[in-house]
């Protein structure tokens, strides 16, 4: 998509373009499994068969190559951030990233004493949606997923990105 | 040579079996569907009765909320806290008990106690609150609780505040209080000594 | 059909043979690539409807802000192919570029020769070889030299991990699938698939239709050696080990994402289908009906056959969510000690069988 | 064998190791380290004390200028009885021999005490950092410890930016 | 790693992987398929529990513990409640010792529904885990019902217990008891008897009884090997020597004793023990005040205990050092998926990398407890 990118100009053609795109992207945002710890739990528990994630079309992909969300569960910590920035640059484009639970938003209960844990994911990848809690219930992480579904659906990603 | 006979048999005899589980979940999924479908049905499922009702719940854990006109700036919340993560800032009340009203300070709580301190701030920064609700014991004004169950009348049950930036879960409950009112309360001019 | 009748058809227009093939040959091509488009889609969302209802669950239901996937999730695949097809195919710097790059089309190839000989009704056939049977096995072996090329190409331990597995399953399975389907040869006598279909016509003891599957005992476990190693071949549950989920993280497909993924998974599904045609023809009689005297009209021949297929397939989708996944030498073990042996057997049962009862 | 017995088999084996220390309880024996693999080897294979099983190994650091100790839970299968040794390392460079080669899972615990306290345990095949990073600074469960400022350029504490926090 | 010989291969099972219960590196040395050495690095989820210990009071450390073992947080708080209560001489009313056993009994087939679910996931069948978690689901309600939390609870306190039971707690559990037996069964139909199944499990990975002891492996790992060794019948606390319930040990059924199949067996007959005893705790459950214990200012005598209890894993010990002062000195947790991850190693030399993912599931570890 990268030669497509932002290069047109906004008329009616492009612009509905833009929304059978940012409906397709929303539609069907594959979730990379990216467990750390118990927000990875519940993550599951959303993913089984009360609250079904496949509902929104959430599939799970295990390689960050096909997945377009990555679902950042779980206490980010200083040996993992590494790799958390790594996976985050093999994922393909148009991605996303959730944090959610208190842990990866900032540091959750270990901010204070945790000299081994990333203050927030934030420092190391670009976060979409933010999801309190620890942890967050099914229902709440549903709902953050719900908002960056309409967060992708009003992006334009062909019009031309104007100033 | 049974062995090997025997050996297909079982494999395909306890693999039939498998196959017949869930055939049987597919054709009655009607019956054994327990999928919440979240945007329409809310927790808990109202119809479907998985055996719990809501009106004995003793205790929720969602949002954390304050009703700051009940606070009389005691901080047993604050070292309650296993996390730290209540902060609460008190100037000292010129007279106790009396309503302040440019600045919206309620001199007596509903229970009647008598209020020394104005509180000026207090954040609740929920990125970092780990849910665990030790800090609504301590309080003798019951005035910090977790939103929803028994106190549903008051507040409904929250716990979809997720949000596109992260000072937005930084939740401020104190009244707005100008610097220049902060001087006023923090040293009164000496007319009012007279 | 169609090839041979377009030929005619261009040459009563004027005698330019050569040009008249390339067209015929392009215009019959199109409705196959149709057909393998239209059929990924549906398997696919049907694929997540049945393993969603299989948990207690209900699958995608198109919940969500807009439009979203319509109904119950009808539009679900169809989103997920436009998705794919704008997302940014990442070709890794350290991967043999051209490799890399070659492999989805001919695994693609592979699924879509296959295609061009499945008998859909005595009439609807791309082309109708004489040796329809051996050519559908010989295409289907093309597959795994994609497969290898994508192991090999994209530098990744985990997809030469599957790689090799793959190449040795499918190898391997294609040994009990020819032995298993010389049986049908036998019985019909030719390889042409509209023959072996026409020779399945009438009844046998009485009210069963004169399927192969039904004709005796041997060719009745022929058909199922062939289906399982059909499944092993288009490597899905219990022998899904290439691309494993819990062991290698996507076996050979890892490295690869945005539509030359989706080619994958389109030709996985046109295996599926190239597959379960095959057997359907070989065994349950192509597109005759099973009550043979009545509903033999051309309509209703597609829809036997669709409907045949639609149920093997349902049973490959039923097979992987139940099953839980073999090691690879278990699965060598099982293709080698097992289904090859038995599949010898069956055939000298089948010579027997006929020589006694005609 | 109630500890009181074990504490007199250990007396009468080892006198010199025995070390008096009274704000231990009966339950916990205290020795010197420089015959500890020795020791070792004897509890495990002595037939009526039979410690086969090292339940935990806990680093602990006694305060600002005191020594570091290490204490070990070992548990009998057979005998059901348990007794715990402490030992005690001066702090500049705390050592003692490792008992990796009785119990296999001294092994980790040895690892993890290291790097937590930097307590050196001679004679251990492969004695790194197992929780923290290799090229972490500091013994973090030392009572001194202040932790570093960044780690491979991401910052460790916690900067509140947001107005009016602190 | 040395120099690697020539046709040998060091395959990073990385931090982020389906199948590693969370994030652990295994860093393997195989030859083609074949493992020849396998080396485990953890602390990639390390959260300073033991320091955080060391600055927040006695009742602040519970949240923390429920971190810990985030599958089995009952048990964790069970575990430090009666190590704390051992070492400041709370006697707790006979009611609270009856919740207690009742959330902990809940709790263990919760984390072993989980653990079988996932093992199955492992192994490849995807359909069991999904059983396993909606029936999980059903036990999450009754926790929530009880004290608000669905997976991180904070309702075990030093000297009772934050929240007494609801209304008709009892008619709920005993409803769900009731609704869970067939379905037990229904799981041993489709995952423990498929023979695929069992050929993917029996005789791999089989850890002696020996090498488990001097591994410290416990729990149902160890059960597996035949060794009969648990905390509640062995040194019993609570009120455990009170029910009357039996362990499972491994037997060798389809191969030999202590390989996976025997580990996964033995989790699975612990499930129906464990609603055995709950049975029994939910039919004579007397009345009281649960918060009549709680001490109002938690102040321990200066000393240092160490108490071991059964967490769904193994021993889990609590090596808690108070020096008087509110907050305490030293808090040190045995956690025992880190001894069971330590024999890894040494029982998958010579086993296939399908057959390591296979040992992996059935060790059943929690990443939150081993890098703590």
């Amino acid at each position: 998509m990268g030669v497509l990118e932002n290069k047109f100009q906004d008329n009616v053609i492009v612009a509905s373009l833009d929304k059978l795109l940012g409906w397709a992207r929303s539609t069907s945002p594959w979730y990379f499994q990216f467990g750390l710890a118990c927000c990875a739990i519940e993550m599951m528990a959303s993913a089984a068969s009360r609250h079904d994630l496949e509902r929104i079309g959430m599939m799970p992909r295990s390689s960050p190559r096909q997945a377009d969300v990555m679902i950042v569960a779980g206490t980010v910590t200083m040996k993992m951030a590494l790799r958390v920035k790594k996976l985050y640059e093999q994922m393909a484009d148009p991605k996303y990233v959730i944090s959610m639970g208190s842990c990866a938003t900032s540091g959750g209960p270990y901010w204070q004493h945790g000299y081994h844990v990333l203050k927030g994911v934030d420092l190391v990848v670009p976060v979409d949606v933010y999801v309190p809690g620890c942890p967050p219930r099914p229902e709440a992480l549903i709902e953050g997923l719900l908002k960056l579904q309409e967060k992708i659906q009003t992006e334009r990603p062909l019009t031309r990105k104007s100033a | 040579m049974s062995k090997y006979f025997a050996n297909i048999y079982d494999t395909v005899n306890t693999l039939w079996t498998g196959m017949r589980i869930t055939w049987r979940h597919m054709m009655n999924i009607k019956r054994d569907n327990v999928t919440l479908q979240y945007p329409e049905e809310r927790w808990p499922r109202p119809e479907r009765n998985i055996g719990f009702n809501h009106d004995n719940y003793n205790v929720i854990r969602s949002r954390l909320h304050v009703d700051i006109d009940e606070c009389i700036g005691c901080l047993k919340c604050t070292r309650a806290c296993p996390v730290d993560c209540i902060k609460i800032d008190t100037i000292k009340a010129p007279v106790r008990g009396e309503d302040i009203p440019n600045v919206g300070h309620t001199g007596e709580t509903s229970s009647g106690t008598k209020k020394a301190l104005l509180v000026s701030r207090f954040t609740i920064d929920m990125s970092e609150c780990c849910y665990c609700n030790l800090c609504t014991y301590p309080c003798p004004e019951k005035c910090i609780f977790m939103v929803g169950g028994p106190n549903g009348s008051k507040h409904p049950i929250d716990y979809e505040f997720s949000e596109f930036d992260r000072n937005n879960l930084i939740y401020q409950f104190a009244k707005l209080i100008t610097p220049g009112q902060k001087e006023a309360l923090q040293n009164p001019t000496p007319e009012v000594e007279a | 059909m169609t090839v041979d009748f377009l030929i005619d058809w261009f040459a009563a227009m004027g005698d330019f043979p050569v040009i008249a093939f390339l067209l015929a040959v392009i215009i019959s091509g199109i409705p196959i690539f149709l057909i393998m488009a239209l059929n990924a889609i549906v398997a696919v969302y049907v694929e997540r409807k049945v393993s969603a209802f299989m948990m207690d669950r209900i699958g995608p239901m198109g919940q969500g802000p807009g439009l979203h996937a319509g109904k119950w999730g009808l539009l679900q695949t169809a989103a997920d192919a436009v998705k794919l097809l704008v997302k940014e195919d990442t070709v890794p710097e350290t991967s043999d570029k051209f490799l890399f790059k070659m492999a989805p089309y001919i695994i693609f190839i592979g699924a879509f020769m296959g295609m061009a000989a499945v008998p859909f009704s005595s009439v609807l056939q791309v082309a109708d070889f004489n040796v329809g049977v051996f050519y559908i096995i010989a295409v289907g072996s093309i597959g795994v030299i994609g497969i290898v090329m994508a192991g090999w190409a994209s530098n990744n331990k985990w997809s030469l991990y599957g790689a090799m597995r793959s190449a040795a399953q499918i190898i391997s399975y294609e040994i009990p699938a020819g032995l298993s389907i010389i049986v049908p040869i036998m019985m019909a006598g030719t390889m042409n698939l509209q023959l072996l279909i026409q020779s399945q016509s009438g009844t046998v003891w009485g009210i069963l239709p004169n399927w192969i599957i039904f004709n005796n005992p041997f060719t009745f476990i022929a058909f199922f050696i062939f289906f399982i190693s059909a499944v092993a071949e288009t490597n899905r549950t219990p022998f899904d080990i290439p691309e494993a989920e819990s062991e290698l993280v996507a076996g050979w497909m890892t490295e690869y994402s945005g539509f030359r993924w989706a080619l994958f998974f389109l030709s996985e599904y046109a295996n599926m289908f190239v597959v379960s045609g095959l057997a359907v023809a070989g065994f349950l009689g192509g597109w005759q009906s099973p009550i043979p005297g009545m509903f033999d009209s051309a309509g209703w021949e597609l829809f036997w056959f669709m409907g045949k297929l639609i149920l093997l397939i349902f049973v490959m989708m039923w097979f992987r969510w139940t099953f839980p996944r073999l090691r690879v030498d278990q699965l060598m073990h099982v293709c080698w000690k097992v289904f090859i042996p038995i599949a010898m057997f069956n055939i000298f049962g089948v010579g027997i069988w006929k020589l006694i009862f005609g | 064998m109630t500890s009181a017995e074990i504490k007199a088999v250990l007396e009468h084996q080892f006198p010199a190791a025995m070390v008096e220390n009274e704000d231990l309880t009966e339950k916990q024996v205290e020795l010197k380290g420089n015959q500890w693999l020795e020791i070792a080897t004897f509890i495990k294979n002595d037939p009526d004390l039979s410690f086969d099983q090292l339940e935990c190994i806990t680093g602990y650091d006694t305060g600002e200028d005191g020594p570091l100790q290490t204490r070990y839970n070992l548990h009998s299968m057979e005998h059901r009885h348990k007794i715990e040794v402490v030992i005690s390392h001066n702090r500049e460079n705390p050592n003692v021999a490792s008992i990796e080669q009785l119990w296999r899972i001294g092994d980790w615990f040895e690892r993890e005490t290291y790097d937590m306290f930097g307590i050196v345990y001679e004679g251990h095949r492969d004695l790194r950092r197992i929780l923290c990073p290799d090229d972490w600074e500091g013994w973090p469960l030392r009572k001194d410890y202040e932790g570093q400022e960044t780690y491979h350029g991401i910052v460790v504490q916690k900067m509140k930016e947001e107005e009016g926090w602190e | 790693m040395g120099i690697v010989q020539g046709d040998q291969m060091i395959l990073n099972i990385g931090p982020q992987h389906p199948s590693t219960h969370g994030v652990l590196r295994l860093e393997v040395r195989t030859d083609g398929e074949i493992v020849s050495e396998i080396k485990p690095h953890l602390g990639y989820l390390h959260r300073c529990f033991e320091k955080h210990s060391e600055n927040v009071t006695y009742e602040q450390v519970i949240p923390f513990t429920d971190r810990c073992d985030y599958l089995a947080s009952m048990n964790s708080n069970f575990g430090y409640v009666v190590a704390m209560e051992e070492l400041m001489e709370i006697k707790v009313p006979e009611r609270v010792d009856y919740i207690r056993i009742i959330m902990g009994e809940l709790n263990r087939i919760a984390s072993h529904l989980l653990a079988l679910g996932v093992y199955g996931l492992d192994i490849g069948a995807f359909t069991p885990f999904l059983y396993m978690f909606r029936d999980r689901e059903r036990i999450l309600d009754m926790f929530e019902l009880t004290c608000g939390a669905r997976l991180l609870y904070n309702y075990m306190w030093v000297g009772g217990v934050s929240h007494d039971l609801p209304k008709d707690f009892e008619k709920i559990c005993i409803g769900f008891l009731d609704y869970f037996e067939p379905q037990i069964k229904e799981y041993n139909n489709l995952l423990t008897y498929n023979k695929i199944f069992i050929e993917r499990t029996a005789d791999v990975g089989v850890i002696p009884a020996d090498v488990a002891v001097s591994y410290g492996v416990t729990g149902p790992n160890l059960r597996g090997s035949g060794v009969k060794w648990d905390v509640r019948k062995d040194e019993p606390y609570s009120i455990y020597d009170r029910f009357e319930f039996d362990i499972p040990v491994g037997e060798g059924q389809f191969g030999t004793l202590g390989d996976c199949f025997d580990r996964y067996w033995v989790r699975m007959l612990e499930i129906s023990q464990s609603v055995k005893i709950l049975r029994q705790a939910l039919k004579d459950i007397p009345d009281g005040n649960v918060h009549q214990a709680l001490p109002k200012k938690i102040r321990p005598p200066k000393g240092s205990v160490y108490r071991r209890t059964e967490s769904p894993r193994g021993d889990l010990g609590y090596y808690i050092v108070s020096d008087g002062t509110p907050v305490p000195y030293r808090v040190k947790m045995r956690s025992p998926a880190f001894t069971a991850l330590s024999c890894l190693d040494e029982v998958s030399r010579g086993w296939m990398i399908s057959d390591v993912i296979a040992i992996l599931g059935s060790l059943d570890i929690v990443l939150g407890e081993i890098d703590r």
